[in-house]
């Protein structure tokens, strides 16, 4: 039996690297900031934290099926990711951080912008 | 040959069901191939199963973090599985008990958890940062107030009809019906949209990722 | 100041403690509020009266335990109406959990009624595949349920004899926690077979279901234990929903009263040119 | 209170508990309880699936009593049913994935699922969510109502109300395809999109706390009703 768990074209477990994991997080905090979603988007986070480990194992469970369908890259490492619950607050704390840079730069650029048009 | 098969197969499965709505002949071969779908997501969902069991068996088997608990996830997923299989699903068998007292309780439970979450994240995500997070704050207050009697229990009788628009039940109705309404149309058609032309691609062959890596 | 300083970075801890004391009081001392019904509950509870007596219902219980607190409560309610106007009721399901559901609901029901299985109601059990579950039954109830949830036959079954597929449905109830439930229920039913879809579902998801009400495609929605209590209260049946609406009250009031607090403290720390940490979240984890 | 029942409510009991006990903090409890579940949960599909579909869709209609294999045999009559060998088949090809030299035959089962459901979402998706939304916004909003029954008048709050829906709807829809846009005429209306989205947000997550409240009622009553006044009562306490 257990050489049929292994003999399989499915990928073995896997490890999430640091690396892998932050280029993830800046990656996914960046999409929502700049499409204005951080409020919802810390609000689902926060509200959903305790869920993250049961998200993982549904992601696993559909994982055969999903990735059938669409060639998701990020599927696996984002499975992984959810595993480890601190990850769900590395990026809260990356959403925050990029959403106050992200709009104290926007102020500065219509500042310019209102400067260059007077 | 190994992907030209499947490709035509997805081809005809599909076209199957769209023709049928203009020939209505067809509609015998139709409701006969939907049946099948029904046994084969049945076995799609016994592999992933039977992925989740094979994960959780590589992470003992590896002594990950946390490994003793897939322990339990194993043995869970078969007690349940046993009992349901061999003695039956019906009311008063081991299953049912075992989905009375274990499941239903478990399933509940960590949904209700959300419950102080969902209370400490408005505490942390409403602040009138800037325009659009003032709009979902006061609609939320609003949407809050209007759903439960308390809402407007402090509304007298004689309140006249023309400051209607002032309490949070007539509030909330116009959010939902017009903003909310107009809101979550737009993400209904959107997501349609892209239901609708990635079927068309992969009908049409465009989309093959499902035939996975040559 | 300080308190100022305390309250934006107050300890979630006592946030959750004060959330549990506002739902466990208001159970032990109940204050008897009433709940108004909307315009969306009496559409559906119209529906259901003006049926003729011996009209063929399809229940369909899409939900598990997480959402049985908000949706088990209508399934009662409307169980019991139906029954009551001597309707028949399909029950069927495509969560798994929601046919283990319906199994408990109608033992409560039994206790009421002088109901016989397989002429006044039948489960059918689940079947795994949303949209084309739905798209089958289009076709044929039988050939999609061969057997009933206990493994019976459906031939034999008085009930199924005058329901051949969707068009022998005179109103769909959908019950349910997310997709599938209303939404396939009104995409296939509705769009496609032109059935009568009315819905239950959780909070979470009744705003997502606007849109089809207003075009009609969905009749009538029940939204979450407010929904419930309002179905409770329109047909006068004593069940846990309008009970648990007091509880609901003060934990709202409780937490408008937190997000009005975090601003106002949010405001006074930042006029004095201290952003403070920007809420709870922004501590890096431990 | 039968003792069987007693017993599995105190197990419902402190189940419940190991759950809340993360609102402390995390621990072993809670990851007891979080795993278990899951692993219950998958154990419960499985056995579901096998009662439910299995047995009276595949495998009743070809061996059962009155199968077709068995009719075949007795009476020398093919049967339609035997057709259901074939969706056996498909569904058996899934399982091959696991096997990377005959992975590739699980494309059969995977490519007929997925050929399937796309046609039958193609059509239901642009139907009811794509022609009947926008058939709503035109014709049952006009811009300008009037009403009829009592000699013409003209309806500020339903005129205004459909305006703003149909804006709100459009603006939204811009937001969706040019979110990225920040200046001129597409991202003016991109901006008023996302106000309109997050008033439907701010909906959403008032309704979301109201779900979540509601649950967390429901396993409040489990606890003072079931679980300690149950059990006063079977003791005989009350």
């Amino acid at each position: 039996m257990p050489r049929l768990f292994e003999a399989t074209s499915e990928p073995e477990y896997g490890e999430l690297s640091p690396e892998r994991r932050d280029e993830l997080i800046g990656k996914i905090s960046r999409a929502i900031v700049e499409r204005n979603l951080t409020a919802p988007a810390i609000f689902f986070l926060e509200s959903t934290k305790p869920l993250s480990f049961i998200g993982s194992q549904v992601m696993v469970f559909f994982d055969p099926l999903v990735r059938s369908i669409f060639n998701l890259r990020g599927y696996n490492d984002v499975r992984l990711a959810l595993e480890e619950r601190e990850n769900v607050d590395r990026l809260l704390v990356a959403i925050e951080r990029y959403d106050a840079e992200w709009r104290a730069e926007m102020k500065e650029e219509k500042k310019r912008r209102k400067r260059k048009g007077s | 040959m190994r992907r030209e098969i499947p490709m035509i197969v997805a081809f005809v499965a599909g076209v199957i069901i769209i023709l049928e709505f203009f020939v209505p002949s067809l509609r015998s071969v139709a409701s006969q191939v939907q049946n099948w779908y029904l046994v084969v997501v049945a076995f799609a969902i016994l592999v992933g199963a039977f992925n989740l069991l094979r994960m959780n068996y590589m992470k003992v088997r590896d002594r990950r973090a946390d490994w003793p608990y897939s322990i339990i996830l194993i043995v869970g997923l078969f007690t349940m599985a046993i009992a349901g299989i061999f003695w039956g699903i019906g009311q008063g068998t081991v299953f049912d008990w075992l989905f009375n007292y274990l499941m239903f309780p478990m399933s509940s439970t960590m949904f209700a958890l959300l419950a102080f979450f969902v209370a400490s994240a408005a505490y942390r995500a409403f602040r009138a940062r800037a325009v659009d997070a003032t709009l979902l704050l006061v609609a939320a207050i609003i949407v809050m107030l209007g759903q439960v009697p308390i809402g407007s229990i402090w509304i007298p009788e004689w309140w006249p009809h023309s400051l209607v628009f002032l309490t949070p039940d007539w509030l909330k109705d116009r959010i939902m019906e017009i903003f909310n309404t107009a809101g979550q149309r737009a993400i209904l058609i959107g997501a349609s949209l892209g239901v609708v032309s990635t079927s068309l691609r992969i009908l049409l062959g465009i989309e093959r990722s499902y035939l996975g890596e040559e | 100041m300080k308190f100022v300083r305390w309250l934006a970075d107050i300890d979630r801890r006592i946030i959750f403690l004060v959330i549990a004391v506002s739902v466990v009081v208001p159970l032990l001392v109940p204050l008897g509020m009433r709940v108004k019904v909307t315009s969306q509950t009496k559409i559906v509870y119209e529906e259901v009266e003006k049926l003729p007596a011996g009209s063929n219902v399809l229940v369909a219980f899409d939900y598990d335990p997480a959402a049985a607190p908000e949706v088990h409560p209508m399934a009662l309610a409307f169980l019991h109406h139906c029954f009551a106007k001597k309707h028949k009721v399909i029950i069927m399901a495509l969560w798994p959990q929601g046919a283990q559901l319906a199994v408990s609901a109608m033992g409560e029901m039994m206790q009421e009624f002088d109901l016989e299985y397989g002429r006044d109601y039948v489960n059918l059990g689940y079947k795994p595949g949303g949209d084309i579950v739905i798209k089958s039954l289009g076709a044929s109830f039988p050939k999609v349920f061969p057997r009933d949830m206990a493994g019976a036959s459906t031939a034999d079954l008085p009930i199924m004899a005058e329901v051949r597929n969707l068009k022998d449905i005179d109103l769909i109830m959908a019950l349910s926690a997310g997709d599938p439930g209303i939404p396939a229920w009104v995409r296939v039913a509705n769009a496609l077979y032109q059935r009568r879809v009315a819905g239950g579902c959780t909070a979470v998801s009744a705003p997502q279901f606007f849109p089809y009400l207003q075009t009609g495609q969905l009749i009538g929605l029940l939204g979450g234990l407010k929904g419930a209590a309002e179905y409770e209260t329109v047909t006068a049946y004593a069940g846990k929903a309008s009970s648990r609406m007091d509880a609901q009250s003060i934990a709202h009031v409780v937490i408008i009263l937190f997000i009005l607090f975090a601003n106002i403290s949010y405001f006074i720390l930042r006029k004095q040119g201290d952003e403070g940490s920007g809420g709870p979240t922004a501590r890096p984890p431990a | 209170m039968d003792g069987l029942t007693l017993f599995g409510t105190w197990i419902a009991a402190l189940l419940t508990l190991f759950i809340l006990s993360f609102l402390y903090k995390d621990n072993p409890f809670y990851k007891f309880a979080e795993y278990l579940f899951v692993g219950v949960s998958a154990g419960f599909w499985i056995a579901y699936n096998f009662h439910n579909l299995l047995v009276p869709n595949l495998i009743d209609p070809l061996f059962g009593a009155d199968g077709a294999f068995p009719k075949l045999i007795r009476e020398g009559q093919p049967d339609f049913r035997l057709l259901t060998i074939i969706a056996g088949l498909l569904g058996v090809t899934m399982l091959f994935r696991f096997f990377p030299k005959v992975a590739w035959v699980s494309r059969y089962g995977i490519a007929f699922s997925v050929g399937l459901g796309a046609g039958l979402m193609f059509i239901v998706y642009l139907q009811a969510n794509c022609i009947y939304q926008i058939w709503g916004t035109i014709t049952l909003s006009p811009v300008v109502v009037t009403e009829t029954a009592t000699g013409w008048h003209f309806d500020w709050g339903a005129s205004v109300a459909n305006t703003l829906l149909i804006v709100g709807v459009v603006s939204a829809l811009v937001y969706f395809y040019f979110s990225k846009e920040h200046k001129g005429l597409l991202g003016g209306t991109a901006r008023l999109g996302i106000w309109f989205l997050m008033i439907s947000f701010g909906a959403a997550f008032g309704y979301t706390v109201m779900a979540r409240i509601s649950l967390l009622i429901g396993r409040m009553e489990f606890l003072i009703n079931d679980w300690i006044k149950g059990t006063l009562i079977a003791l005989g306490l009350l």
